[in-house]
């Protein structure tokens, strides 16, 4: 039996104005349990909580209720009264007899009635409340970034900045991803290799930072402080540690016939191969696919040529297991796959282009050099059409095009129309537009500079058909202000394709349990106030892969996850909330329900050996609930048919004894 | 200007079974029409006056009897909203009416040629006539 | 194989060599085409409308007549295949439609939607095969360029029809090219030829055949073929300067069973 | 089609014995009158030539009955399901209950199973034997005379009501394969659905006042399975045995029927085992119906490892209040 | 506005930590009164509430049953109210199905920031239940005092 202490607060005259607060707290003094019961002024002042604690030593109190203001107010402040007097935290309970009565009631009487019924049921509450302490994990002091585009780089920069080890693992040869491919970037056009690139060469030379190139998370256990991973390495054939990046072989290998994906196919490159000149970590790559030596064993030009000696066929696919505290996932994003968008004949003319390829055709390193020509003829066009929205903002049917707006296009789209009027005058630059979408620091500015300044033509409209015919590409319009239709001579066309989180990201939220939208999109803890962490404690988001955006967005998204991690990564341990789900083993039906719905993967399976009659044992599957991930929610005690899950602080005991003391 | 004709609207949203509050307005389905030379109200203004219940004008229009029902709008919108579908029910408000038929019968003998398949009177006479 | 097959009132008059070599290939390839008993005219063109509700009986008819074989219908015109496959459409998504058209039709007569509906060019594809097709051919059509004129009806709207990609659709190419010919790809496969806009429109409509047929020549195509009677009398009329043939014809002659001088 | 019988059935688990497959076998045996038939498990041939029956009254699914048999031994455990028994058995598998290694099952096809109650209330008490012919049965009596009954008429309501003859999973079948069948079985649920308020309330009151909380319901459902039910169990708060003038019963079973909600495979074991014949599966229909109507049709049991629907959401599920008063 | 009858139902709510109990604070704040038969309960989560919790209101003599949480979409553990937007469909259609007055049970999604709207809700809900008159149908008469 509990011996429990009522403390009645008046709050000035905001309770005592409307509550008889003495009736109150002689009316608890008989409720089962009660031994002391008092009223004051100011429960919450100094003076107040000397009460409490005086009351909690002398009459032996072993659980308390205070009868105040809401417990959202109030409640640490008790619980930490009690702490002080010895008492476990955990054993107070609040009863709101403010803003849930007082300050809704006019008359005396009623309100102390319904706060007497009020304290009744705090008061059965705290007669089944167990102390709970707060468990406690150590912490690994290590991060696992997960992709090594320009916001894994940032995220990764902030935290080794911070003085904690940080491991990169890129599913590619190198580190840089999109942002490497883009030619400039917007407002400012500042070319995208000298801003990225000598970031990049930080990574590599921050000791804090290990990266993993062509390597890709296996395996994620664990929970936040204590991740454990197993990172595949793929098998490059060559020596990483001895490679110097020379690219001798790269210029000798006689497989000339590989599609070169970092121009995206538009060129071709060798079997052995260094994505690009800054590459990162800059070492060779060898595409089993392509090579001769490892198709046939006939060959081994590249190794002949190696000075160094780094070529070694015989390389298997190695894992790695290391432990971490938290994961970041910075998965990125591609452009959707456009074969469902003929209409725009990308299928069927070569001079219809995405965006990125775009970026590639006008990069100097890229299959042109810089020179914008077209990918059938190696001609110059005059006039280019840009369509925005291919694939965005579609609703029609859910295998075709998403349904978000992909953010980034209207900026890009503005910034390659602009570019190739700056540098091709005589060309003619159509864009066809739903609505051209720039809030962003100087971004309508810069896109109305393109039309003012460089004369591109924003037609309000779509592009219904694009028909290729002879060497021209024959668009179909409308020009909705004009209400017209318009019929435009192209010699390319370039599509603003929507963006979609990159594949990957599905099996490796699934690996860590995190949450993700229909889109594919990992969803955040929440949408305003926690926007970078996942609903799965110490996983974090950088990047494309919580949503699209631009470069700039996602930079500053990718440190703000990086305070995160290093916000946890700096405490020694972490304390949880105690009150977590827990299951009783010994009902336990072992049936998943329970983890089916909770939305933090606290909940693992175990086999364990019981006792069944006649001295035999049976080997049952029974939950286990993680208290450092788990969050409280309760979903899991409803979801179990057996009863066997319980929420602490929350019990179903608990809560009912509060439903019959409101019913009594 | 949203009151007006709403019994009108709502029967005709009701028989299309298109929404057209879906269209975001893009003119897709304007760009994408083969018959847009001889249509006075194109597709994106069907939707978009049906929407606001302006729907005189287009039953008063010869761009009922343009459209082709290629179809090819209601593949291309990117929201599903289904033009043609839209015109055709417009286009039965109007020939519905007794007398209002916009090809007769009698009509037809001096418009068909030799090598005419009948599918094509067929259909004429189902989209023109009730 | 045994399947229903409805012809469509054309078929009998002025697009004979249609089904009369649809009969002929489907014999060839061991397909039994088991013409329904009484079909009446298709409508012509399906009627969006979810309270036109007689003018779709007799699809839903033939559909309903289509259980005796295998629960499959198979049609060779483009526009009877939309108007009756739109039809089932309805009749499996609108419940208040097919419980007004169940209405309609006498007890026992009710249809529930369940029966197949094949164009004769997914039927070669889907359940022959092209491969098997190509083994029957005799003639081959090596060195013909042939240029595949799809139209709207075959392809569109393609949430119901489902024919292929509306927009890069190969189910004529993979058969021309079964067939040992080559096919020809030019952008207005899919656009609309005018249709029956031709009785009220005439210029209209050669206007739009121009179009077609233009865009079939300048792509190096010696021959058209098509499935859909009105569209080969409108790139004919408005002076294709290329032959106009159906698909069914093409078959015969690489199968070796088209009579001269007809086509 | 071959019928299966009783021979075929023991020689089947003679085999699997003889070979090793198995080292128990779940069947049924013949109880102090024809009809009345209990679950057994056999070890030996002679045992099972001895007792082992197979008639229309085999109507225990057994695969609730697994969860404890694998536990006894490593060796494999064979197992008779008919068509309705394979879905509880899945959703035990999607469950974890028992270990899917440790059990050798034989699909057998299912007619229909007799209803003894009706039986007897039409033959009149005193059976000593029930013989089963083409379409209707024929009842033996202490007094010597013989009965001939419509097979129809003594059907038990859940087979009357059969949602499918298909096994959904197997080891090995024995016969022919059946469909799922488009079954009449929501139109009871409609029509309590159809009644006023009052009038529902009249109906189950006069239902449910009849229970005498023997638990043979709970004790026979096979979504049942927990190793503690909270209805035993004094720290659920819930624990009451008693039953009391009106709400008591009705607590009960409506908690026993939503805790098998979206995993009850309608079986039908419930009502047939109520001494009381208060017809307990209208409560779990109704459930399923709902389930059916508000989230898309879901059967336990179909498919192992499906997700059931009180387990998931949808972002744009119906609202509560959208869930009731539907046209009632 | 206050039920001024005699008869007072009693009214059980239970409201999650996050949204509706912090509505519940806000009509506090600004003094939005609704009927003192109100009772709150205070839960971490809307999907913490058991159907079994619900039915020992109605056994104990509660006249109406409600039950708060945040809006779908907004729920602080990300998913929880849509397991209660389910658990509650069923159990309040099957309690429909029983013949008990739909009106005795009710799901309202309460934001933070609504506290006129967790009042007005309150108001009404009491109402409609004081309507009713007394839960015989689902009262445990042991239980009476």
């Amino acid at each position: 039996m509990q011996r429990i202490g009522v403390f009645v607060c008046w709050c000035g005259s905001n309770i005592a104005g409307t509550v008889d607060v003495k009736a109150v707290a002689e009316a608890l003094r008989s409720e089962p349990g009660v031994v002391f019961s008092t009223d004051y002024q100011y429960m919450c002042s100094q003076a107040g909580q000397e009460i409490i604690k005086e009351a909690i030593k002398e009459h032996k109190l072993t659980g308390v209720v205070v009868c105040s203001c809401s417990p959202r107010m109030h409640e640490a402040t008790f619980r930490k009264t009690a702490q002080a007097a010895g008492l476990n935290p955990y054993m107070v309970e609040i009863a709101n007899i403010r803003e849930q009565c007082s300050w809704i009631h006019k008359d005396m009487e009623t309100g102390t009635q319904k706060a007497i019924i009020l304290g009744r049921a705090a008061v059965a509450k705290v007669n089944l409340n167990a102390p709970l302490i707060p468990g406690q994990t150590p912490v690994t002091k290590r991060a696992l970034v997960i992709g090594g585009g320009i916001a894994g780089i940032q995220t990764a920069l902030d935290i080794a900045e911070a003085g904690f080890p940080v491991d990169i693992v890129e599913k590619k040869p190198t580190i840089g991803g999109k942002m490497a491919q883009i030619d400039k970037t917007f407002p400012t056009l500042d070319c995208a290799a000298c801003i990225l690139t000598p970031k990049m060469v930080d990574v590599a030379q921050n000791e804090n930072i290990r990266i993993f190139s062509y390597s890709e998370v296996q395996e994620v256990k664990g929970f936040v402080g204590n991740f454990n991973v197993k990172i595949k390495k793929k098998a490059r054939f060559v020596k990483e540690d001895v490679c110097t990046g020379c690219g001798i072989c790269t210029e000798k290998c006689p497989q000339k016939k590989v599609p070169n994906e970092f121009n995206l196919g538009m060129d071709n490159r060798r079997a052995v191969y260094i994505p690009f000149a800054q590459a990162v970590p800059k070492v060779a790559t060898i595409d089993a696919d392509y090579c001769t030596m490892l198709k046939t064993g006939k060959c081994g030009l590249c190794a002949k040529v190696c000075t160094a000696g780094a070529i070694d066929y015989t390389q298997k696919d190695e894992i790695i297991e290391e432990q971490y505290g938290a994961i970041v996932a910075a998965t990125g994003f591609n452009p959707i796959s456009l074969d469902k968008f003929d209409e725009y004949a990308y299928n069927q003319s070569k001079d219809v282009i995405t965006s990125l390829e775009f970026e590639r055709l006008t990069n100097a390193a890229g299959p042109t050099a810089g020179k914008l020509l077209r990918p059938s003829d190696g001609k110059h066009p005059h006039t280019i059409v840009f369509v925005q929205c291919v694939g965005s903002r579609c609703a029609a049917c859910a295998d075709k095009g998403k349904e978000y707006c992909s953010k980034i296009c209207c900026m890009y789209t503005a910034k390659h129309a602009m570019l190739t009027r700056d540098k091709y005058p005589d060309t003619d630059v159509y864009v066809f537009y739903i609505d051209v979408r720039t809030p962003g620091k100087n971004f309508d500015e810069f896109y109305r500079r393109a039309v003012e300044e460089y004369g591109v033509h924003y037609i309000k409209g779509m592009v219904g058909k694009v028909s290729p015919q002879g060497d021209k590409l024959m668009v179909q319009a409308s020009d909705l202000l004009a209400n017209k239709q318009l019929h435009i001579e192209a010699d390319l066309v370039v599509l603003a394709a929507a963006i979609e989180p990159d594949k990957s990201a599905r099996s490796i939220a699934t690996m860590l349990t995190a949450s993700m939208d229909t889109n594919d999109f990992f969803t955040e803890a929440h949408p305003k106030l926690r926007p970078v962490e996942s609903p799965t404690a110490g996983v974090f988001l950088s990047g494309t892969c919580q949503g699209p955006k631009d470069i700039p967005e996602t930079v500053s998204q990718a440190s703000a996850a990086a305070a995160k991690v290093i916000g946890l990564l700096a405490k020694d341990k972490l304390t949880s909330n105690p009150c977590v789900a827990h299951a009783d083993e010994l009902m336990c039906n072992g049936c998943s329900s329970c983890a089916n719905v909770c939305p933090y993967g606290a909940i693992s399976y175990i086999d364990k050996e019981f006792r069944m009659p006649n001295r035999t044992t049976a080997i049952r599957r029974v939950a286990s609930v993680n208290p450092a991930v788990c969050q409280g929610c309760g979903a899991c005690t409803v979801a179990c048919p057996s009863g066997a899950m319980d929420l602490n602080g929350f019990e179903s005991a608990q809560i009912i004894a509060e439903v019959d003391a409101i019913c009594r | 200007m949203h009151n007006k004709n709403d019994n009108v609207r709502s029967e005709i949203i009701r028989r299309s079974g298109v929404n057209p509050v879906k269209c975001m307005r893009c003119g897709k389905c304007t760009a994408t029409c083969p018959a847009f030379d001889t249509m006075e109200y194109h597709p994106h203004q069907f939707v978009y006056m049906v929407e606001s219940g302006d729907i005189e004008p287009l039953m008063n229009s010869n761009s009922l009897y343009q459209c082709l029902t290629c179809f090819a709008c209601v593949d291309r919108c990117p929201r599903g909203v289904e033009p043609a579908k839209l015109v055709e029910a417009v286009r039965l408000e109007v020939i519905r009416k007794q007398g209002a038929n916009h090809m007769k019968p009698d009509s037809i003998p001096a418009m068909v040629e030799e090598d005419l398949p009948q599918q094509a009177i067929v259909s004429a006479l189902r989209k023109y006539h009730k | 194989m045994k399947v229903a097959y409805f012809p469509g009132c054309t078929l009998k008059t002025k697009a004979k060599e249609l089904d009369r070599y649809a009969r002929k290939c489907a014999e060839i390839l061991d397909v039994s085409l088991e013409e329904v008993e009484d079909w009446q005219c298709c409508g012509g063109v399906f009627t969006t409308s979810r309270d036109e509700v007689a003018t779709k009986l007799s699809s839903v008819r033939a559909l309903s007549a289509a259980k005796k074989n295998n629960n499959v219908l198979v049609t060779v015109c483009s526009a009877c295949h939309n108007v009756i496959k739109q039809t089932n459409y309805a009749m499996q998504n609108d419940a208040e439609f097919a419980q007004r058209v169940n209405n309609y039709l006498g007890k026992g007569e009710e249809y529930d939607g369940t029966t197949e509906i094949l164009h004769y060019l997914e039927l070669l594809r889907d359940k022959v095969g092209y491969d098997n097709v190509a083994k029957k051919v005799i003639n081959s059509l090596a060195g013909k360029k042939v240029a595949a004129y799809y139209g709207c009806l075959l392809l569109r709207p393609n949430s119901v029809m489902h024919t292929d990609d509306p927009e890069n659709p190969t189910i004529m190419e993979d058969l021309i090219r079964a067939l040992g010919a080559e096919p020809v790809i030019y952008s207005e496969r899919n656009e609309c030829c005018g249709g029956y806009i031709t009785l009220e429109n005439p210029e209209f409509s050669a206007l739009r055949s121009h179009k077609v047929t233009e865009s079939a020549y300048n792509s190096g195509a010696d021959l058209i073929v098509t499935a859909c009677p009105l569209c080969k009398y409108n790139l004919e009329k408005n002076g294709s300067p290329i032959p106009v043939v159906y698909f069914t014809e093409l078959m015969a002659e690489a199968f070796g069973v088209k009579e001269d001088a007809n086509a | 089609m071959q019928k299966i019988t009783r021979e075929n059935l023991i020689n089947k688990a003679i085999e699997l014995l003889d070979n090793g497959t198995v080292s128990r076998v779940l069947g049924w045996k013949i109880g102090e009158f024809a009809y009345d038939v209990t679950p057994a498990v056999f070890t030996t041939k002679e045992d099972l030539q001895k007792d082992f029956i197979f008639d229309d009254f085999c109507n225990a699914n057994f695969s609730k009955y697994l969860i404890a048999e694998t536990r006894k031994a490593e060796e494999k455990v064979l197992v008779f399901l008919k068509p309705c028994d394979t879905y509880s058995f899945n959703q035990l598998l999607t469950e974890h209950r028992f270990s899917r290694e440790k059990v050798y099952a034989v699909g057998i096809p299912c007619e229909g199973m007799l209803d003894i109650g009706k039986i007897k209330a039409l033959a009149g008490e005193g059976i000593i034997d029930v013989i089963p012919g083409e379409g209707s049965i024929t009842v033996k009596n202490l007094y010597e005379e013989e009965k001939t009954l419509a097979y129809g008429d003594v059907l038990t309501e859940r087979c009357l009501s059969c949602k499918s003859k298909k096994h959904v999973v197997y080891d090995e079948l024995m016969g022919e394969e059946g469909d799922v069948i488009d079954s009449n079985r929501f139109d009871e649920v409609e029509k309590i659905e159809k009644m006023s308020a009052d009038e529902r309330f009249a109906f189950w009151q006069s239902q449910l006042s009849k229970c005498i909380r023997c638990n043979a319901c709970r004790d026979i459902c096979p979504a049942c399975t927990c190793e503690k039910c909270v209805f035993d169990n004094p720290k659920s708060s819930v624990n009451n045995k008693a039953i009391s003038d009106s709400f008591e019963e009705k607590m009960f079973h409506i908690i026993r029927a939503f805790h098998v909600a979206g995993r009850c495979t309608d079986c039908g074991e419930c009502s047939r085992v109520c001494p009381q014949g208060i017809p307990l599966h209208l409560l779990n229909r109704k459930f399923i119906k709902d389930i059916n109507s508000f989230y898309g049709d879901y059967q336990a049991g179909q498919e192992e490892g499906s997700r059931a629907p009180l387990i998931n959401y949808t972002f744009d599920d119906l609202e509560p209040g959208e869930a009731v008063g539907r046209g009632v | 506005m206050s039920i001024n009858s005699e008869y007072k139902p009693k009214i059980v709510a239970f409201c999650c930590n996050w949204c509706s109990y912090a509505g519940a604070d806000l009509a506090g704040s600004n003094r939005l009164a609704y009927p003192e038969n109100v009772k709150i309960i205070r839960v971490p989560c809307s999907c913490r509430v058991n159907p079994m919790f619900i039915l020992r209101a109605f056994q104990r003599g509660a006249d109406g049953v409600i039950l708060c949480g945040c809006h779908p979409g907004d729920c602080h553990y990300t998913s929880g109210n849509y397991y209660t937007r389910r658990r509650m469909a069923l159990l309040f259609s099957m309690l429909e199905y029983l013949g008990i007055e739909k009106e005795r049970t009710r799901v309202e999604w309460v934001s933070a920031a609504e506290g006129a709207k967790f009042a007005a809700t309150m108001n009404d809900f009491t109402q409609t239940v004081a309507a009713l008159g007394e839960n015989k149908r689902l009262e445990d008469l042991r239980c009476k005092r």
